[in-house]
């Protein structure tokens, strides 16, 4: 059995790089058949909204890529709940992703337990 | 004098709110318009500005609290930068 | 028409604030107001190296930043000290720190920090991007 | 009379450059008989607290450069009263700078309301 | 699992608690040892360390709440990610 | 006696982070630990220029970890797609970019983020410093 890891999302597109960088890093972890979570918390679940527009300011728009994840093997695709409700935000705002679940703050407490490499950016 | 206070991150908006007077302004830009959609700010009397660019980049521009906000793009936002005295971005 | 000089400080890289100025500069040169100097410090100086090569699809900002320069006739001025830390360096910089290379585009001049304060002193605006 | 300047420390030592770069443009604007003040509000009250030893982590120690603040003549310098506070701080910990005043948040209101120019970092 | 959770910066704390689990460790380090100098954490049973050094180079060692707080140095912070199971650092 | 691998992704100017790896690598070392790797992602990527020239009484943290890893013979690596970006190429990286010069430190090495997964498949534990 292969180490597993939890990439996790904790801030808001585009004021940095950080989802686009820990992006490359899921995609190149999957390469190595490692078994993948991505996890959104707190400000990261802004990653994964709908009808984002970045190119108006010259800002690449990598929120597709969130879609494809599915494809790369990454199928554990979890947002906190408590998140989306403190920024008045619903699922259904939400890219669709085959398999994307929301999750308690107390079930991630679990799941980051029980990986073996938490990574965030 | 009039300030126009420019915030870009979410968090400095109320780290940034004592010092901020009455008669000033208060513009969102960047990782900071996140603020306008959600909540409502505890402001002393400022007006509120949010930048619609940044708004629209991030799939936000439908959910701002447009009783509280007023979004400006960036044509609006230089001309705030003269109808205030100074602008001071608090980083 | 008002005269505006701005203070960068905004890492390129990680935070978006370069882009932000410069959607900043153009929108005020559109309204024919003058831009008199751009002035890098902090994080900020790291976009006057010409070594970037982003990703083909992505923004040059230092490409986007010496285009403006070039059509406008904008000073880009790097502080010397923010940037020989951060390892921007020009030739006469590179030479008296003995390093081998050099890397500061040539739309952007190094100068010193009496350029910010001028700056201050001889604009109606300045407006800080960090 | 020369336009007037407040530069405001907002920051910890010495997790970033901050506080020595905003120094070092503190001493510039003294250089051009600027009026300037030095207002320390939030976490920037770290940088004035004595007895800050970086050098064990090969870290250059800037904060003696704050007792020199008069000779540049700077004589304005001011630390947020609430900050000292809630971080358990007193004046009595700070380095010994001629003329340091505490001041509370509404007179820094109004101080900044009156400068010509607002410096962080 | 175990997990050391590294936090280097103040506000990092309150943002990482809800996600560490009863059984694991804090450290504070770099600008976040200001934390362990005022008020109290609301910890959840997780054994709380700040990394001395730092503390030393902000001039704070001597104002941190020891009964709540377990002072270590670069070795025992070493030391401390072998005896986790793994280390987290909430950036 | 267990085998480490650091992930730094802190900015070498704004952060003290690089210097929080180097002592946390060195106290290992001195603890008879082994350090496999030192993977350079994101901001930490600009640490790999050797163009710095830091005022001559503060540390050079380019050549602090070059002295590392001479002495201990430690890979030093940083992300190709993240140096790129940031402006930090070897002399390849600038030929097939057309870039008029190249600033990499000796020392290090640019790679995909595969030696980062493998770092993390090989080594027991793996440590980020941000």
């Amino acid at each position: 059995m292969n180490k597993s890891i939890c990439i996790v999302f904790n801030k808001t597109p585009y004021g940095s790089q950080a989802g686009r960088e820990l992006l490359d890093i899921a995609l190149m972890a999957a390469a190595f058949d490692m078994p993948i979570t991505a996890l959104f918390v707190e400000q990261g679940v802004y990653q994964l909204l709908k009808g984002q527009e970045p190119d108006i300011l010259d800002i690449k728009n990598h929120s597709a890529t969130f879609k494809a994840l599915p494809l790369y093997g990454i199928e554990d695709i979890l947002v906190e709940e408590d998140a989306l409700q403190k920024f008045n935000l619903n699922v259904q705002e939400l890219v669709e992703i085959d398999g994307l679940k929301t999750i308690s703050s107390s079930h991630a407490q679990s799941l980051l337990a029980n990986s073996d490499f938490i990574l965030t950016l | 004098m009039k300030s126009l206070y420019i915030i870009n991150q979410p968090q400095k908006l109320n780290q940034a709110l004592p010092f901020i007077s009455e008669q000033d302004g208060i513009l969102l830009i960047e990782d900071a318009v996140v603020v306008a959609t959600y909540g409502s700010v505890q402001a002393n009397h400022q007006t509120l500005y949010v930048l619609v660019e940044d708004l629209i980049a991030r799939g936000l521009k439908d959910k701002v609290g447009v009783e509280q906000w007023n979004l400006v793009d960036y044509p609006q936002f230089v001309e705030l930068t003269l109808q205030y005295d100074k602008s001071v971005s608090w980083l | 028409m008002a005269t505006y000089s701005l203070l960068v400080t905004a890492n390129p890289y990680s935070s978006q604030g370069q882009l932000s100025a410069i959607q900043f500069a153009k929108t005020l040169l559109e309204q024919g107001h003058e831009l008199m100097r751009v002035f890098f410090y902090a994080d900020g100086v790291l976009v006057a190296s010409r070594l970037h090569a982003p990703p083909a699809d992505e923004i040059n900002l230092t490409k986007a930043w010496a285009k403006l320069a070039i059509e406008k006739d904008i000073e880009l001025i790097a502080c010397v000290t923010a940037a020989n830390k951060r390892g921007i360096v020009n030739v006469a910089e590179a030479e008296r720190n003995a390093l081998t290379g050099n890397n500061l585009d040539p739309a952007f001049e190094i100068s010193g920090l009496g350029q910010l304060t001028e700056a201050m002193l001889n604009s109606d605006r300045l407006i800080t991007f960090g």
